[in-house]
Protein backbone atom coordinates (compact mmCIF):
# COMPACT_ATOMS: atom_id res chain seq x y z
CA UNK A 1 0.00 0.00 0.00
CA UNK A 2 2.95 2.48 0.53
CA UNK A 3 2.49 3.48 -3.20
CA UNK A 4 4.01 6.97 -4.74
CA UNK A 5 1.57 8.61 -6.73
CA UNK A 6 1.99 11.94 -8.17
CA UNK A 7 -1.50 13.03 -8.92
CA UNK A 8 -4.71 11.98 -7.47
CA UNK A 9 -5.72 8.62 -6.18
CA UNK A 10 -7.60 6.27 -8.91
CA UNK A 11 -11.24 5.52 -8.27
CA UNK A 12 -10.74 1.77 -6.78
CA UNK A 13 -8.04 2.56 -4.12
CA UNK A 14 -10.89 3.61 -1.92
CA UNK A 15 -8.92 1.98 1.11
CA UNK A 16 -6.01 4.80 0.37
CA UNK A 17 -6.02 8.42 1.42
CA UNK A 18 -3.50 10.70 -0.29
CA UNK A 19 -2.00 13.79 2.11
CA UNK A 20 0.85 16.37 1.08
CA UNK A 21 3.90 16.60 3.08
CA UNK A 22 5.96 19.47 3.80
CA UNK A 23 8.92 18.55 5.27
CA UNK A 24 12.34 21.01 7.22
CA UNK A 25 15.31 21.11 7.89
CA UNK A 26 17.48 17.44 8.29
CA UNK A 27 14.47 15.95 6.88
CA UNK A 28 14.21 17.74 3.74
CA UNK A 29 17.71 18.01 3.30
CA UNK A 30 17.76 13.61 3.30
CA UNK A 31 14.75 13.70 1.32
CA UNK A 32 15.82 15.91 -1.32
CA UNK A 33 12.72 17.96 -1.81
CA UNK A 34 10.58 20.47 0.38
CA UNK A 35 7.13 18.99 -0.50
CA UNK A 36 5.82 16.03 -1.94
CA UNK A 37 2.33 13.67 -1.76
CA UNK A 38 1.96 9.83 0.43
CA UNK A 39 -0.84 7.38 -0.18
CA UNK A 40 -1.49 5.83 3.12
CA UNK A 41 -4.15 3.24 4.36
CA UNK A 42 -7.15 4.67 5.00
CA UNK A 43 -7.83 6.11 8.61
CA UNK A 44 -4.06 5.50 9.48
CA UNK A 45 -2.93 7.22 12.24
CA UNK A 46 -0.15 9.80 12.47
CA UNK A 47 2.42 7.07 14.00
CA UNK A 48 1.28 4.83 11.02
CA UNK A 49 2.09 7.87 8.38
CA UNK A 50 5.74 8.18 10.33
CA UNK A 51 6.36 4.60 9.73
CA UNK A 52 4.90 5.00 6.07
CA UNK A 53 7.43 7.82 5.49
CA UNK A 54 10.31 6.35 6.65
CA UNK A 55 9.38 2.90 4.81
CA UNK A 56 9.38 4.79 1.76
CA UNK A 57 12.58 7.48 2.32
CA UNK A 58 15.23 4.87 4.08
CA UNK A 59 17.12 7.61 4.10
CA UNK A 60 14.87 9.61 7.06
CA UNK A 61 15.17 6.40 9.58
CA UNK A 62 17.90 8.55 11.19
CA UNK A 63 15.15 10.29 12.75
CA UNK A 64 12.29 7.92 12.36
CA UNK A 65 11.31 7.84 15.97
CA UNK A 66 12.00 11.54 16.74
CA UNK A 67 10.21 12.95 14.12
CA UNK A 68 7.32 15.61 14.51
CA UNK A 69 4.20 16.15 12.69
CA UNK A 70 1.87 18.75 12.17
CA UNK A 71 -1.47 19.63 10.18
CA UNK A 72 -2.62 23.61 10.32
CA UNK A 73 -0.33 24.60 12.71
CA UNK A 74 -0.62 22.33 15.51
CA UNK A 75 1.33 19.04 16.60
CA UNK A 76 -0.44 15.95 16.13
CA UNK A 77 0.05 12.72 18.57
CA UNK A 78 0.76 9.53 17.45
CA UNK A 79 -2.60 8.52 17.95
CA UNK A 80 -4.71 11.20 15.74
CA UNK A 81 -5.62 9.99 12.94
CA UNK A 82 -4.85 11.43 9.36
CA UNK A 83 -7.50 11.95 6.76
CA UNK A 84 -7.89 12.45 3.22
CA UNK A 85 -5.92 15.77 1.22
CA UNK A 86 -4.20 16.27 4.94
CA UNK A 87 -1.68 19.54 4.33
CA UNK A 88 1.10 17.64 7.12
CA UNK A 89 4.43 19.28 7.68
CA UNK A 90 7.02 17.19 9.22
CA UNK A 91 10.19 17.54 10.91
CA UNK A 92 12.73 16.86 13.04
CA UNK A 93 13.49 18.04 16.91
CA UNK A 94 13.15 21.86 16.63
CA UNK A 95 16.41 23.70 17.71
CA UNK A 96 15.76 27.52 17.13
CA UNK A 97 16.63 30.26 19.92
CA UNK B 1 8.06 26.85 0.03
CA UNK B 2 8.62 30.70 -0.06
CA UNK B 3 12.25 31.59 -0.15
CA UNK B 4 11.86 34.86 1.60
CA UNK B 5 15.72 37.32 0.50
CA UNK B 6 15.31 40.37 2.41
CA UNK B 7 11.63 40.49 3.98
CA UNK B 8 10.30 39.25 7.45
CA UNK B 9 7.45 37.52 8.39
CA UNK B 10 5.82 39.95 10.78
CA UNK B 11 2.58 41.00 12.77
CA UNK B 12 1.02 42.75 15.58
CA UNK B 13 -1.73 41.20 17.17
CA UNK B 14 -5.19 43.35 17.99
CA UNK B 15 -4.48 45.01 21.21
CA UNK B 16 -0.77 45.83 20.31
CA UNK B 17 0.57 44.01 23.27
CA UNK B 18 2.37 41.56 20.69
CA UNK B 19 5.04 41.67 18.24
CA UNK B 20 6.16 38.81 16.63
CA UNK B 21 8.66 38.67 13.43
CA UNK B 22 11.09 35.80 11.75
CA UNK B 23 13.83 38.40 9.98
CA UNK B 24 16.35 37.68 7.97
CA UNK B 25 17.90 41.35 9.16
CA UNK B 26 19.81 41.46 11.89
CA UNK B 27 17.62 42.16 15.24
CA UNK B 28 17.14 45.56 16.37
CA UNK B 29 16.93 44.67 20.64
CA UNK B 30 16.65 48.35 20.93
CA UNK B 31 13.27 48.35 19.01
CA UNK B 32 12.02 45.33 21.04
CA UNK B 33 12.78 46.52 24.51
CA UNK B 34 11.76 50.55 23.51
CA UNK B 35 8.30 48.70 22.24
CA UNK B 36 7.45 46.80 25.64
CA UNK B 37 8.19 49.79 27.68
CA UNK B 38 5.00 50.95 29.84
CA UNK B 39 4.24 53.13 32.52
CA UNK B 40 2.05 50.29 34.21
CA UNK B 41 5.50 48.25 34.45
CA UNK B 42 8.42 48.16 36.60
CA UNK B 43 10.26 45.68 34.98
CA UNK B 44 11.50 44.85 31.60
CA UNK B 45 13.55 41.62 30.55
CA UNK B 46 15.44 41.17 27.34
CA UNK B 47 16.82 37.99 26.03
CA UNK B 48 18.62 37.90 23.43
CA UNK B 49 20.39 34.37 22.11
CA UNK B 50 23.80 35.03 20.42
CA UNK B 51 25.85 32.16 18.10
CA UNK B 52 28.41 30.95 20.36
CA UNK B 53 31.62 30.39 18.80
CA UNK B 54 33.04 27.79 21.21
CA UNK B 55 30.56 24.23 22.16
CA UNK B 56 32.96 21.66 24.07
CA UNK B 57 35.90 21.23 22.03
CA UNK B 58 34.20 22.42 18.49
CA UNK B 59 34.46 26.09 17.32
CA UNK B 60 31.40 27.30 14.71
CA UNK B 61 32.16 29.37 11.45
CA UNK B 62 28.45 29.74 10.87
CA UNK B 63 25.26 28.73 11.46
CA UNK B 64 22.25 28.48 8.98
CA UNK B 65 18.98 29.14 10.83
CA UNK B 66 15.60 27.26 9.36
CA UNK B 67 12.18 28.43 10.06
CA UNK B 68 8.24 26.73 9.05
CA UNK B 69 7.36 30.44 9.57
CA UNK B 70 3.83 30.17 9.39
CA UNK B 71 3.39 27.42 11.71
CA UNK B 72 6.32 29.03 13.98
CA UNK B 73 4.07 32.49 14.02
CA UNK B 74 1.13 30.09 15.37
CA UNK B 75 2.93 28.09 17.88
CA UNK B 76 5.32 31.57 19.20
CA UNK B 77 1.82 33.05 19.89
CA UNK B 78 0.28 30.20 21.67
CA UNK B 79 3.47 30.45 23.91
CA UNK B 80 2.91 34.10 24.81
CA UNK B 81 -0.93 33.32 25.53
CA UNK B 82 -0.21 30.70 27.71
CA UNK B 83 2.53 33.25 29.79
CA UNK B 84 -0.05 35.28 29.83
CA UNK B 85 -2.35 32.93 31.78
CA UNK B 86 0.50 32.19 34.10
CA UNK B 87 1.90 36.02 34.62
CA UNK B 88 0.51 39.35 34.26
CA UNK B 89 2.59 39.80 31.17
CA UNK B 90 1.86 43.16 29.99
CA UNK B 91 3.50 43.42 26.52
CA UNK B 92 5.88 40.78 24.11
CA UNK B 93 7.69 41.58 21.50
CA UNK B 94 10.14 38.69 19.42
CA UNK B 95 11.93 38.81 16.59
CA UNK B 96 14.08 35.08 15.29
CA UNK B 97 16.30 35.64 12.54
CA UNK B 98 16.72 33.05 10.23
CA UNK B 99 19.51 32.17 7.29
CA UNK B 100 23.20 33.09 7.74
CA UNK B 101 24.34 33.95 11.03
CA UNK B 102 28.10 34.44 12.20
CA UNK B 103 29.50 34.25 15.29
CA UNK B 104 28.15 36.67 18.16
CA UNK B 105 24.83 37.59 16.08
CA UNK B 106 21.46 37.34 17.55
CA UNK B 107 19.37 34.59 16.45
CA UNK B 108 16.36 35.55 19.21
CA UNK B 109 15.20 38.54 20.98
CA UNK B 110 12.60 38.61 23.23
CA UNK B 111 11.47 41.75 25.53
CA UNK B 112 8.94 41.67 27.93
CA UNK B 113 7.53 44.11 30.10
CA UNK B 114 5.37 42.94 33.73
CA UNK B 115 4.34 45.11 37.07
CA UNK B 116 7.38 43.27 39.00
CA UNK B 117 10.55 41.77 38.07
CA UNK B 118 10.10 38.30 39.67
CA UNK B 119 6.97 37.64 36.67
CA UNK B 120 9.21 39.13 34.58
CA UNK B 121 11.60 36.64 34.71
CA UNK B 122 9.81 33.80 35.27
CA UNK B 123 7.78 34.98 31.92
CA UNK B 124 11.04 35.58 29.99
CA UNK B 125 12.75 32.01 31.20
CA UNK B 126 9.48 29.54 30.42
CA UNK B 127 8.82 31.17 26.90
CA UNK B 128 12.20 30.73 25.76
CA UNK B 129 12.55 26.81 26.99
CA UNK B 130 9.09 26.64 25.70
CA UNK B 131 10.18 27.87 22.22
CA UNK B 132 13.29 26.20 22.10
CA UNK B 133 11.07 22.94 22.34
CA UNK B 134 8.06 23.54 20.34
CA UNK B 135 8.53 26.71 17.74
CA UNK B 136 9.48 24.94 14.39
CA UNK B 137 13.09 26.34 13.65
CA UNK B 138 16.60 24.12 13.10
CA UNK B 139 19.82 25.41 13.13
CA UNK B 140 22.86 23.83 11.51
CA UNK B 141 26.16 24.36 12.36
CA UNK B 142 28.78 24.71 10.20
CA UNK B 143 31.82 23.68 12.00
CA UNK B 144 35.53 25.70 11.64
CA UNK B 145 36.36 22.08 10.56
CA UNK B 146 34.04 21.92 7.43
CA UNK B 147 31.74 19.57 8.63
CA UNK B 148 27.77 20.26 8.74
CA UNK B 149 25.55 19.29 11.21
CA UNK B 150 21.94 19.83 11.72
CA UNK B 151 21.34 20.73 15.70
CA UNK B 152 18.95 18.57 17.52
CA UNK B 153 18.19 18.99 21.54
CA UNK B 154 19.20 15.93 23.36
CA UNK B 155 21.65 14.04 20.87
CA UNK C 1 28.74 64.70 50.65
CA UNK C 2 29.19 65.75 47.29
CA UNK C 3 26.39 67.01 45.33
CA UNK C 4 26.69 65.95 41.63
CA UNK C 5 24.26 67.75 39.28
CA UNK C 6 25.36 66.37 35.57
CA UNK C 7 28.38 64.01 36.43
CA UNK C 8 28.84 60.16 37.13
CA UNK C 9 30.20 57.62 39.26
CA UNK C 10 31.71 55.10 37.61
CA UNK C 11 34.31 52.56 36.81
CA UNK C 12 35.21 49.63 35.08
CA UNK C 13 37.55 46.43 36.99
CA UNK C 14 40.70 45.28 36.25
CA UNK C 15 39.81 42.74 33.63
CA UNK C 16 37.36 45.28 31.60
CA UNK C 17 34.05 42.58 32.28
CA UNK C 18 32.33 44.58 34.80
CA UNK C 19 31.11 47.87 34.03
CA UNK C 20 29.33 50.09 36.92
CA UNK C 21 28.23 53.60 37.39
CA UNK C 22 25.51 55.47 39.18
CA UNK C 23 24.39 58.47 37.46
CA UNK C 24 22.40 61.04 37.08
CA UNK C 25 21.59 61.01 33.38
CA UNK C 26 19.14 58.36 31.20
CA UNK C 27 20.54 55.26 31.10
CA UNK C 28 21.31 54.20 27.76
CA UNK C 29 20.45 50.43 28.31
CA UNK C 30 21.96 49.49 24.40
CA UNK C 31 25.36 50.62 25.73
CA UNK C 32 25.08 48.35 28.38
CA UNK C 33 23.59 45.35 26.36
CA UNK C 34 26.25 45.74 23.33
CA UNK C 35 29.83 45.94 26.03
CA UNK C 36 28.49 42.41 27.03
CA UNK C 37 27.78 40.44 23.61
CA UNK C 38 30.85 37.98 23.54
CA UNK C 39 30.91 35.13 21.21
CA UNK C 40 32.15 33.03 23.99
CA UNK C 41 28.06 33.42 25.15
CA UNK C 42 25.11 32.20 23.56
CA UNK C 43 22.96 34.25 26.32
CA UNK C 44 22.26 38.17 26.81
CA UNK C 45 20.28 39.12 29.66
CA UNK C 46 18.95 42.28 30.44
CA UNK C 47 16.58 43.90 32.88
CA UNK C 48 15.30 47.41 33.31
CA UNK C 49 13.54 48.53 36.77
CA UNK C 50 11.77 51.05 35.08
CA UNK C 51 9.35 53.78 37.39
CA UNK C 52 5.79 52.79 38.07
CA UNK C 53 3.12 54.97 37.40
CA UNK C 54 0.36 52.99 39.48
CA UNK C 55 1.03 51.12 42.79
CA UNK C 56 -2.11 50.12 44.26
CA UNK C 57 -4.51 53.02 44.34
CA UNK C 58 -1.57 55.43 44.33
CA UNK C 59 -0.48 57.10 41.50
CA UNK C 60 3.52 58.27 41.38
CA UNK C 61 3.88 61.42 40.35
CA UNK C 62 8.04 61.15 40.21
CA UNK C 63 10.53 59.67 42.29
CA UNK C 64 13.78 60.74 44.00
CA UNK C 65 16.83 58.24 44.32
CA UNK C 66 19.46 58.99 46.64
CA UNK C 67 22.31 56.97 46.66
CA UNK C 68 25.59 56.60 49.01
CA UNK C 69 27.80 56.57 46.09
CA UNK C 70 31.33 55.18 46.75
CA UNK C 71 29.20 52.20 49.41
CA UNK C 72 26.94 51.17 46.36
CA UNK C 73 29.62 50.92 44.05
CA UNK C 74 31.65 48.73 46.79
CA UNK C 75 28.46 46.16 47.74
CA UNK C 76 27.60 46.06 43.58
CA UNK C 77 31.16 44.80 42.89
CA UNK C 78 30.90 42.62 45.94
CA UNK C 79 27.38 41.30 44.70
CA UNK C 80 28.61 40.53 41.56
CA UNK C 81 31.78 38.78 42.27
CA UNK C 82 29.46 36.53 44.46
CA UNK C 83 27.00 36.22 41.42
CA UNK C 84 30.34 35.27 39.27
CA UNK C 85 31.46 32.28 42.16
CA UNK C 86 27.94 30.97 41.63
CA UNK C 87 27.35 30.79 37.72
CA UNK C 88 30.06 31.59 34.82
CA UNK C 89 28.81 35.13 34.33
CA UNK C 90 31.35 36.72 31.44
CA UNK C 91 30.79 40.31 31.69
CA UNK C 92 28.05 42.50 33.43
CA UNK C 93 27.38 46.10 32.54
CA UNK C 94 25.22 48.15 35.21
CA UNK C 95 24.12 51.62 35.86
CA UNK C 96 21.64 52.92 38.40
CA UNK C 97 20.49 56.34 37.97
CA UNK C 98 20.06 58.90 40.91
CA UNK C 99 17.94 62.16 41.21
CA UNK C 100 14.58 62.83 39.72
CA UNK C 101 12.71 60.02 37.78
CA UNK C 102 9.64 60.05 35.99
CA UNK C 103 7.33 57.84 35.70
CA UNK C 104 8.27 55.04 32.71
CA UNK C 105 12.37 56.41 33.47
CA UNK C 106 14.89 53.32 33.75
CA UNK C 107 16.03 53.47 37.67
CA UNK C 108 18.24 50.62 37.07
CA UNK C 109 19.68 48.70 33.92
CA UNK C 110 21.73 45.76 34.06
CA UNK C 111 23.04 43.29 31.12
CA UNK C 112 24.65 39.96 31.57
CA UNK C 113 26.29 37.99 29.60
CA UNK C 114 26.56 33.85 29.85
CA UNK C 115 27.72 30.69 27.79
CA UNK C 116 23.87 29.56 28.73
CA UNK C 117 20.61 31.22 28.87
CA UNK C 118 19.58 29.18 32.18
CA UNK C 119 22.36 30.88 34.02
CA UNK C 120 22.12 34.00 32.68
CA UNK C 121 18.30 34.62 33.54
CA UNK C 122 19.76 33.01 37.30
CA UNK C 123 22.32 35.29 37.75
CA UNK C 124 20.79 38.27 36.34
CA UNK C 125 17.52 37.50 38.93
CA UNK C 126 20.28 36.92 42.15
CA UNK C 127 21.53 40.11 41.21
CA UNK C 128 18.19 42.22 41.08
CA UNK C 129 17.38 40.59 44.19
CA UNK C 130 20.25 41.53 46.30
CA UNK C 131 21.13 44.37 45.00
CA UNK C 132 17.30 45.65 46.49
CA UNK C 133 18.47 43.90 49.33
CA UNK C 134 21.64 45.86 50.35
CA UNK C 135 22.95 48.47 48.02
CA UNK C 136 22.69 51.50 49.57
CA UNK C 137 20.47 53.11 47.42
CA UNK C 138 16.75 55.36 48.55
CA UNK C 139 14.17 56.12 46.57
CA UNK C 140 11.07 58.87 47.20
CA UNK C 141 8.06 58.64 46.16
CA UNK C 142 6.39 62.05 45.04
CA UNK C 143 2.70 60.85 45.33
CA UNK C 144 0.34 62.66 42.46
CA UNK C 145 -1.53 63.63 45.67
CA UNK C 146 1.33 66.17 46.92
CA UNK C 147 2.36 63.85 49.43
CA UNK C 148 5.74 62.18 49.56
CA UNK C 149 7.36 58.86 51.10
CA UNK C 150 10.18 57.71 51.51
CA UNK C 151 10.08 54.08 50.47
CA UNK C 152 11.87 50.98 52.55
CA UNK C 153 10.55 47.36 51.68
CA UNK C 154 7.87 45.35 54.13
CA UNK C 155 6.40 48.50 55.49
CA UNK D 1 27.14 59.76 78.23
CA UNK D 2 25.17 61.05 75.45
CA UNK D 3 27.17 63.92 74.69
CA UNK D 4 27.05 66.14 71.96
CA UNK D 5 30.74 67.62 71.19
CA UNK D 6 31.45 69.62 68.35
CA UNK D 7 35.00 69.20 68.40
CA UNK D 8 37.70 67.20 69.90
CA UNK D 9 36.72 64.56 73.42
CA UNK D 10 38.49 66.47 76.40
CA UNK D 11 41.30 64.25 78.13
CA UNK D 12 39.73 63.43 81.42
CA UNK D 13 36.86 61.46 78.70
CA UNK D 14 38.63 58.25 79.21
CA UNK D 15 35.76 56.06 78.80
CA UNK D 16 34.37 58.04 75.86
CA UNK D 17 35.14 57.37 72.34
CA UNK D 18 33.74 59.70 69.41
CA UNK D 19 32.39 58.94 65.93
CA UNK D 20 31.74 61.01 62.93
CA UNK D 21 28.67 59.29 61.18
CA UNK D 22 27.19 60.32 58.20
CA UNK D 23 23.43 59.71 57.05
CA UNK D 24 20.97 59.23 54.41
CA UNK D 25 17.65 59.42 52.67
CA UNK D 26 14.80 59.51 55.66
CA UNK D 27 17.53 59.88 58.38
CA UNK D 28 19.20 62.14 57.11
CA UNK D 29 15.84 64.29 56.48
CA UNK D 30 14.45 63.61 60.31
CA UNK D 31 17.99 64.62 61.59
CA UNK D 32 18.21 67.76 59.00
CA UNK D 33 22.15 67.38 58.29
CA UNK D 34 23.93 64.80 56.47
CA UNK D 35 26.74 64.64 59.08
CA UNK D 36 27.94 64.96 62.78
CA UNK D 37 29.95 63.73 65.54
CA UNK D 38 28.32 61.56 67.95
CA UNK D 39 30.20 60.56 71.22
CA UNK D 40 29.79 56.69 72.49
CA UNK D 41 30.65 54.42 75.40
CA UNK D 42 34.10 53.50 74.49
CA UNK D 43 33.70 49.50 73.86
CA UNK D 44 30.41 50.11 72.66
CA UNK D 45 28.28 47.64 70.42
CA UNK D 46 26.79 48.59 67.25
CA UNK D 47 23.67 47.74 68.75
CA UNK D 48 24.52 50.87 71.33
CA UNK D 49 25.30 52.85 68.99
CA UNK D 50 21.81 53.04 66.84
CA UNK D 51 20.25 52.94 70.40
CA UNK D 52 22.06 56.16 71.06
CA UNK D 53 21.56 57.82 67.98
CA UNK D 54 18.37 57.35 68.49
CA UNK D 55 18.65 58.80 71.92
CA UNK D 56 19.92 62.08 70.36
CA UNK D 57 18.02 62.35 67.74
CA UNK D 58 14.14 60.96 69.10
CA UNK D 59 12.53 61.85 65.91
CA UNK D 60 14.50 59.30 64.39
CA UNK D 61 13.11 56.47 66.67
CA UNK D 62 10.41 55.47 63.38
CA UNK D 63 13.70 53.57 62.45
CA UNK D 64 15.54 52.56 65.21
CA UNK D 65 15.17 48.70 64.60
CA UNK D 66 15.38 48.96 61.19
CA UNK D 67 18.52 51.10 60.95
CA UNK D 68 21.48 49.76 59.16
CA UNK D 69 25.22 50.70 60.22
CA UNK D 70 28.60 50.33 57.53
CA UNK D 71 32.21 51.01 58.03
CA UNK D 72 34.57 51.30 55.38
CA UNK D 73 31.60 50.39 52.81
CA UNK D 74 30.88 47.10 54.59
CA UNK D 75 27.63 46.30 56.88
CA UNK D 76 28.02 46.07 60.61
CA UNK D 77 26.39 43.36 62.69
CA UNK D 78 24.52 44.61 66.16
CA UNK D 79 27.45 42.81 67.84
CA UNK D 80 30.41 44.80 65.72
CA UNK D 81 32.50 46.54 68.31
CA UNK D 82 32.57 50.46 67.39
CA UNK D 83 36.04 51.87 67.68
CA UNK D 84 37.59 55.69 68.23
CA UNK D 85 37.10 58.23 65.67
CA UNK D 86 35.22 55.28 63.31
CA UNK D 87 33.58 56.53 60.20
CA UNK D 88 29.96 55.55 60.63
CA UNK D 89 27.87 55.09 57.59
CA UNK D 90 23.61 55.17 59.03
CA UNK D 91 20.14 54.95 57.01
CA UNK D 92 16.97 53.37 56.68
CA UNK D 93 16.70 49.63 54.93
CA UNK D 94 17.43 50.13 51.17
CA UNK D 95 14.98 50.90 48.10
CA UNK D 96 16.87 50.93 44.98
CA UNK D 97 16.60 48.97 41.95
Amino acid sequence: MTVWIAGRISENMTDSIQVTVRCFAGLKEKIGKPEFSLVLPSGCSCATFKEQLVAFYPETSVYSSRLLVARNGSYLNDADLINDRDELACFPPVSGG
Amino acid sequence: MPSKTDSSTGNENDDGQIQLSITRVPIDYSALTESVRSNRCGAVVLFLGTVREITGEKKTASLEYEAYEEMAMTELRRLIELARQKWPVEKVSLAHRVGHLDPGDIAIGIAISTPHRREGFEAARFLMDRIKETVPIWKKENWADGTTDWVHPEE
